[in-house]
C-alpha cells in the first residue's frame, strides 16, 4: 500500500498482527465492519474517517506550531487514540454531553467545536472556544455540550456525573461521557464517584482510555490489577474492556454503554485500549517504551487501518481517500491561520469572568 | 417580633428556596432521613421529597464535585458539609472548578452553588473537630465567603447565596445553631458583600464575624461601663468585603481591633488588619490590634482547650491595648 | 439462663436463630469453638471473654460519666462490637500495629492499653494516653504499638498502611491493622491506599466493622453493593467476610489475615459483620433503627453467647463467670476513680508538643 | 565556587541525605525511573535503589498519607509532589495527620516528613496549574514551611528539612529549577527559621520569598541607579518566621514593601506586612507597600498572563509609593 497518503505517524508496513485465513490482511473486525455498514452506512463510516484524519492532521500541525513556539505551555497530543473520540462522538446525540481532561484536543473535534476554535485557544486568541483563558487543558463549548478540559487529574469524574445528575434531574435525556487515563482511575475522587453514579443510578459512561502509561509510569506499576475493567466490580457498575484500535468495535462497545446509560439511566465504566503515539505532552522524550514496541504499535495506526479497510472494501478508492487528505490538510491550515490572525483577548477580558459582576473592589 | 434559633433560621431559607425554585436542592450526609446532623435541614425531606433532599455517603469531594457539575449546567445546589473540617477533602473541587469554571471558560460557565456548614469550634472535640478554616476560601479568585452572627443574617445571607449566580462558601457556626434572634415573618434578603454594625461606638472599632461578633458585643458592653465606646462592625462577608464600611468605622474611632476565631498566620484577620493599616494609615492613632487562636492544635483538656480561643476578657484586653488604657 | 449476669445492654432471651438440632440452643459455632479450645486453650479463651466483658463494663461505666457530665464532646461507643476487638488482639502479637478511627476505647484497650489510661483520657486529665490533649477520639500509646485514635473518616487508612510499609522497610515482620467503618469504606483515600498496599504487597490488615450503619444511613443506602468484601477485588486483594458476632470465627477469619500479611507480605481487606447496640455517638438516639432490629441484634449478644458457651462448655460455672463480673466492674470503678483523681494537664502543656521545640516566636 | 542549578543543589540534597541516614527515603510520582518530572530526582534511582526511590500512582492523598504513617513510626520520607497545585488533595493528610500527631498524641509521636515540590506560576498553564498555595500551610500549627530562593539556600535549606524532627512543607519553583548559583562542594546545613539579607540597603525594605526575591534584586538593581537603595529580605522560611531579621531592616530603612506571587487576601505576605504594621508601627515613615498576584485566576493567554503577576516594574513602583517618590 502507498505509503503517501498514511498519517504521518504511522509506520508504512501493515500491523504485523491479523492476518487473515488467505494470509492477507486483516484490516478491522469484519463481523463488527459488517455490522457497521448496515447500520452506519458508508458515508457515515467516510465521515468518522475523514474526522480522525482531521484530528491528526490538526495535531500535527499544533505539534510543529509548538515546536515554533506559537504555542506554549503544555500541549497533550491525541494522536494513535482517535478512535475512541470519535466513535463515542457518533455513539452521543447531540443533547449528550462530554467531559474530558487535559488530553482533550480530540474530544473537543470530535463533539462538534470547530478546529478554528479549538486551535485559537491554543494559540490563546480570543477567538478561541474558551477566548484564550482556559489553553489547551481548558476547552469548554455549552453550546456543543462539550464541558472541558481539565488540568487536575480525576477531577472530571466527578464533574460528569454531577451533569448527569442533573440531566436526570430535570429528565433531558441525555447521556453524559466522562473521559479518564489509566493513571487517574487510582484517584479517590474517582471511586468516591462511581459509588453514588452507581447507588443514584445516575446517566452516564466513565471512559478509560487505557494507553498504557501515565506519563513514564506503565498501568502494571501504578495499578495492582491488570485489568482495568474490574474497578467496576466494586460498585457493581457495569464494565466492559474495549478495542479502541478498531474504530467499529470501539463503536459499538461505547453504543452498548450509551443505551444502557440512555434506557436504563445506569453508568458503565468502559476500558477502552488504545495507545498515544507521542509523548505525555510535547516536552516529553517517551523513552519509556522501546522502539519495537512503538514500531509495532504505529504499524497498527487505528486510521491507515480504516483507510486500507475503506480501499479494499471499495468504499472510497486511494485517490478519494488522497483528495480528503488534501482538503483536511488545507482546512487544518486554515485554522492555523484563523489561529494566526485572531487577535489576543482585549485585556480589559483580564478583568472580566471571574465572577459574574466584579465591581466589588476586592484588591 | 418572632424569635427563631439560628439553625431555624437556615432551615426556613432553605425551605423557602426549594419552594420557590425547582432547581435548588440539598445533598449531604444526613441531611434528609435523618434532618441533618445538627437539625439544620429538619422536615425537609417530608416537604421535597428524596430528589431534593439527598443523603449522600461519606465522600466529601465526590458529591461536592458532583454538585458542583450540577451547577455547570444550571441547577442551583446547596451542598452540606457536615462540618468545614471535612469539607477540605472537598477543597480541589471548590477552589480548582467551582472557583475556576467561569474564568477558564472565558465566561460560558458559571457555578451557583452554595457550600455550607458548620465551622468553628464547637467544644471538646479536639484538635481535628474544632477548626476554623476560612482562610482556605477567603484566598481564591471566584469564591465567595460568607460567615453570619445571627438567626436574621443567616436567613437572608443563606438566601441571597442561594440565588447567587457564583459559589458561595457559607460557614456557619456549630455552636450558634441554638442561640435565638429576631427573624421576621415576611421574606427578606441580605446582600452578599455588606457588612453591619451591631454596635456603635466611637472609640475604637473592632471587626470580626461569627460567633465571635456575640464575643465582642460582651465585651462591649463591660468596656461601655468603664467608659470606652466600642463600635462592633460584624463584616459578615468575607469576600467580597465590605471596606467602605471599615473605613467608616475606623475613620470615626481611629482605632481598630480584628478579632478571628481562626489562627492567625495567613488568615483572613492578618488580612482585614492589614487592609486597615495601609489603607487607614494616616487615621490610626494606635496599631491596629488583633486576637485570634493560639497557634496551636485544640487541645481537648477541659483546661487547656479555652486557653486556646479568644475571650471576652482578651477582647477587652485587646481594645485597651489599642486605646492605650491602663 | 439467668439475667442477672448478662451484660446491661443485652436482653436475656437467646438468639431465636442458631438452634442445634435437638432444638436447643447453638451459642457459637460448634467446629470454631472445638478448634479455638485446641489452639488457644480454655484459659485463654476465658481471658479473651474476660476482656470482651471489660469492654463493656468499661464503656457503660464511660456512658454514664457522659451522661454525668464528666466526660464531654463526642463519645462513640463500641458496645456490641467487643469480639472484633479481642479477636483482633489475640491474632496479633505485640509487636503488631493497630490503628482505629474515632471508635477506638475497644480497640485500645484490646491491645493493652489500660482503662486508667484510657478513661483518665476521656476525662481529658493528664494521665491519660494522650496526656488529655488527645481526647475520646485520639487514643495513642506508642509502646502498646497502638497509634491512634482518628476524627476524619478515612483518615486512619493510609496512615495504617504506612506503619506497613515502614514495618516491611525496616524488617520488623510486623503486621498492622488498621480499621474502618462501613461507612468509611467509600472514602477516595482508602482506595488509593487499597492500591497501593496490594500494588507493593503490604504486610497490612484492612478490617472494615460493618455494623450496618453510618451514623443514621444504613449501609444500602450509602452503598452501591451489599457486600463490601467485593471492595477488594478491584485491587485483586485478598479478602473475606466474617461472622463478627462469633467470637471464634473473628478470631479464625482475622488469623489467617494477619498470616496472610507475616507469611506472605500480602494486604487482606476483611469485611466482619458486626453491630452497634449504642447510638453513633453519645448524642444519637439512633432512631433510625427499628426496635426489633435492636432487640433482635442484642438477644444474640456476643458477650452472653460466649459465656453461655463457657457455661454450657462447663469450661466455668456461672458463679465463676459472675465473680469475673464482680472484679471487672470493680477494676472498672477503680479506672473510674482513677481518672476522677488523675489531674488535668498543668497550663505548661498547652504549649508544649506543638514542635519538638517551640523556642521560636510565632505568635 | 562552582555553579550549580536550582534542581542539582536539590538532587546533591537527596543524594547526600539518602547516603547519610538509611530512613530516609523518597517517593512520589516520576520520581525514579523517569527521574522526576522536573528532574530533581536524576540518578537517585541508580544510586539508591526501588527500596529508598519509590514511583507511586496518581494518588497524592493516599502517598502522602503513607509517608505520613512512615513518619510516625520513625522513617523520614522525603514526598515529592509534582507541583503544589496537585498537593490540595493532600491538604487533610497533611495539615490533620501530619501537623496535629504530636500534639494529640501528648508528644508521644513525630513526624519527620518532608513534602516538597514544585510552587507557583510555570508559565502559560492556565488556571489549575500556576498557583502560589503557600497560606494553605503557612497557616498550620504543627507544619513547618521553606521556601528557598537560590541553589545555595535549596540545597541547605532541604538537608535540614530531611533532618527537621517535625513535618516540611517545602516548595519549590517550577521556574526556577533551571537557574543557576554558587553552591560550595563542601556539606552545609541552613538552618529553618532564619531570614537572609539578599542585598543591603537603607531606604526601604523588600520583605519576600522564593522567585520573587530576584524579581526583587532586579528592581533594586534599577532602583539603585535612581538614586534609591533597597534592602532585599529573603524571609527563606515562612513558618517559623525570622521577626528579628524584619525588625532589624525595617528599623533601619523605616519603609518596607511585601512581595508575593500568590493572591493576596488570607495570604502570607497580608501577615507579614500586618506584623509590620503592629510590630513596627513607630518606625515606619509610610504605609508599607504590598504587592501580590491580582485577584484572578490564572489566564492563560500570553497577552493576559503577565498581567496577573507581579514584575520588576511594578516593585518598582510600589518601593516608589512606599518611599513617597514621584
Ligand atoms: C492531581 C494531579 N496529579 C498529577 C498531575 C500531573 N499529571 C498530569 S497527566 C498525568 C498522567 C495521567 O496519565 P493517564 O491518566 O494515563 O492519562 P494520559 O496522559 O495517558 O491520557 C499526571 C501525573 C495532575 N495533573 N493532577
Ligand atoms: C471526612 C469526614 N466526614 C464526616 C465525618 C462525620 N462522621 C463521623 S463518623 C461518621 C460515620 C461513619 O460511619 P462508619 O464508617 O460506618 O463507622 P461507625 O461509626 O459505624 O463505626 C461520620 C459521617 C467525619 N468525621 N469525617
Ligand atoms: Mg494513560
Ligand atoms: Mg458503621
Amino acid at each position: 500500500m502507498p505509503a503517501k497518503t498514511t498519517a504521518t505517524d504511522s509506520a508504512t508496513k501493515a500491523p504485523a498482527s491479523r492476518k487473515k485465513s488467505n494470509g492477507t490482511q486483516e484490516w478491522l473486525d469484519p463481523k463488527s465492519a459488517a455490522k457497521a455498514r448496515k447500520e452506519l452506512g458508508d458515508d457515515k463510516i467516510v465521515e468518522m474517517y475523514q474526522s480522525m484524519l482531521h484530528m491528526r492532521r490538526f495535531e500535527e500541525q499544533a505539534g510543529r506550531a509548538y515546536q515554533m513556539g506559537k504555542i506554549k505551555g503544555f500541549c497533550h497530543l491525541y494522536i494513535g487514540q482517535e478512535p475512541v473520540a470519535v466513535a463515542c462522538a457518533e455513539a452521543l446525540e447531540e443533547r449528550d454531553y462530554m467531559v474530558s481532561a487535559y488530553r482533550d484536543h480530540g474530544h473537543a473535534l470530535a463533539k462538534g467545536m470547530t478546529g478554528n476554535a479549538v486551535m485559537a485557544e491554543l494559540y490563546g486568541k480570543v477567538d478561541g472556544c474558551s477566548r484564550g483563558k482556559g489553553g489547551s487543558m481548558h476547552l469548554f463549548d455549552v453550546s456543543k455540550k462539550f464541558y472541558g478540559g481539565w488540568g487536575i487529574v480525576g477531577g472530571q469524574i466527578p464533574t460528569a456525573a454531577g451533569i448527569a445528575f442533573a440531566a436526570k434531574y430535570r429528565d433531558e435525556d441525555a447521556v453524559t461521557v466522562g473521559f479518564l487515563g489509566d493513571g487517574s482511575i487510582h484517584q479517590g475522587v474517582v471511586h468516591e464517584t462511581f459509588n453514588m453514579a452507581q447507588l443514584w443510578s445516575l446517566p452516564v459512561v466513565f471512559i478509560i482510555e487505557n494507553n498504557r502509561y501515565a506519563m513514564g509510569t506503565e498501568l502494571k506499576r501504578a495499578s495492582s490489577v491488570e485489568n482495568l475493567a474490574v474497578k467496576a466490580d466494586a460498585y457493581g457498575m457495569a464494565s466492559a474492556t474495549i478495542d479502541g484500535k478498531d474504530i467499529f468495535k470501539a463503536y459499538f462497545g461505547i453504543k452498548e454503554a450509551v443505551e444502557r446509560a440512555r434506557g436504563e439511566s445506569k453508568p458503565t465504566l468502559l476500558n477502552i485500549d488504545t495507545y498515544r503515539f507521542r509523548g505525555h505532552s510535547m516536552s516529553d522524550p517517551a523513552n519509556y517504551r522501546t522502539k519495537d514496541e512503538l514500531e509495532a504499535e504505529m504499524a497498527g495506526d487505528p486510521i491507515v487501518r480504516l483507510q486500507n479497510w475503506l480501499v479494499e472494501s471499495k468504499i472510497r478508492t486511494l485517490d478519494e481517500i488522497e483528495a480528503f487528505d488534501v482538503e483536511i490538510k488545507a482546512d487544518v491550515k486554515a485554522s492555523l491561520k484563523f489561529a494566526e490572525e485572531s487577535p489576543q483577548p482585549d485585556v480589559s477580558e483580564h478583568e472580566q469572568h471571574i465572577y459574574v459582576d466584579w465591581s466589588w473592589d476586592i484588591e | 417580633m418572632r424569635k427563631l434559633a439560628y439553625r431555624q433560621a437556615l432551615n426556613e431559607a432553605l425551605a423557602e428556596e426549594l419552594a420557590r425554585d425547582e432547581d435548588v436542592f440539598l445533598m449531604g450526609e444526613e441531611v434528609a432521613e435523618y434532618n441533618g446532623a445538627y437539625k439544620v435541614s429538619v422536615g425537609l425531606l417530608d416537604k421535597f421529597g428524596p430528589k431534593r433532599v439527598i443523603d449522600t455517603p461519606i465522600t466529601e469531594a465526590g458529591f461536592a464535585g458532583i454538585g458542583i457539575g450540577a451547577a455547570m449546567v444550571g441547577l442551583k445546589p446547596v451542598v452540606e458539609m457536615m462540618t468545614f473540617n471535612f469539607a477540605v477533602l472537598a477543597l480541589d473541587q471548590i477552589m480548582n472548578t467551582a472557583a475556576k469554571m467561569r474564568y477558564m471558560s472565558g465566561g460560558q460557565l458559571s457555578c451557583p452553588i452554595v457550600i455550607r456548614g458548620p465551622g468553628g469550634a464547637a467544644g471538646h472535640l479536639g484538635a481535628q473537630h474544632s477548626q476554623s478554616l476560612e482562610q482556605q476560601y477567603v484566598h481564591i479568585p471566584g469564591l465567595k465567603v460568607v460567615m453570619p452572627s445571627t438567626p436574621y443574617d443567616a436567613k437572608g445571607l443563606l438566601k441571597s447565596a442561594i440565588r447567587d449566580p457564583d459559589p458561595v462558601v457559607f460557614i456557619e457556626s456549630e455552636l450558634m445553631y441554638g442561640w435565638e434572634g429576631e427573624v421576621p415573618e415576611e421574606e427578606y434578603l441580605i446582600p452578599i458583600g455588606k457588612a453591619d454594625v451591631k454596635r456603635e461606638g466611637t472609640d475604637c472599632t473592632i471587626l470580626t464575624w461569627s460567633r465571635m461578633v456575640h464575643v465582642a458585643l460582651a465585651a462591649a458592653e463591660t468596656l461601655a461601663e468603664q467608659g470606652i465606646s466600642v463600635e462592633v462592625v460584624d463584616l459578615r462577608s468575607l469576600r467580597p468585603l465590605d471596606k467602605d464600611a471599615i473605613r467608616a468605622s475606623v475613620k470615626k474611632t481611629n482605632r481598630a481591633v480584628v478579632i478571628e476565631e481562626a489562627w492567625g498566620w495567613a488568615s483572613m484577620g492578618a488580612s482585614v488588619a492589614d487592609f486597615v493599616s495601609r489603607d487607614l494609615f494616616d487615621f490610626l492613632d494606635a496599631p491596629v490590634g488583633r486576637l485570634h487562636q493560639r497557634e496551636i492544635p485544640m487541645p481537648y483538656a477541659y483546661n487547656l482547650e479555652p486557653l486556646n480561643m479568644p475571650n471576652e476578657e482578651r477582647v477587652i484586653e485587646a481594645v485597651k491595648r489599642a486605646c492605650y488604657v491602663d
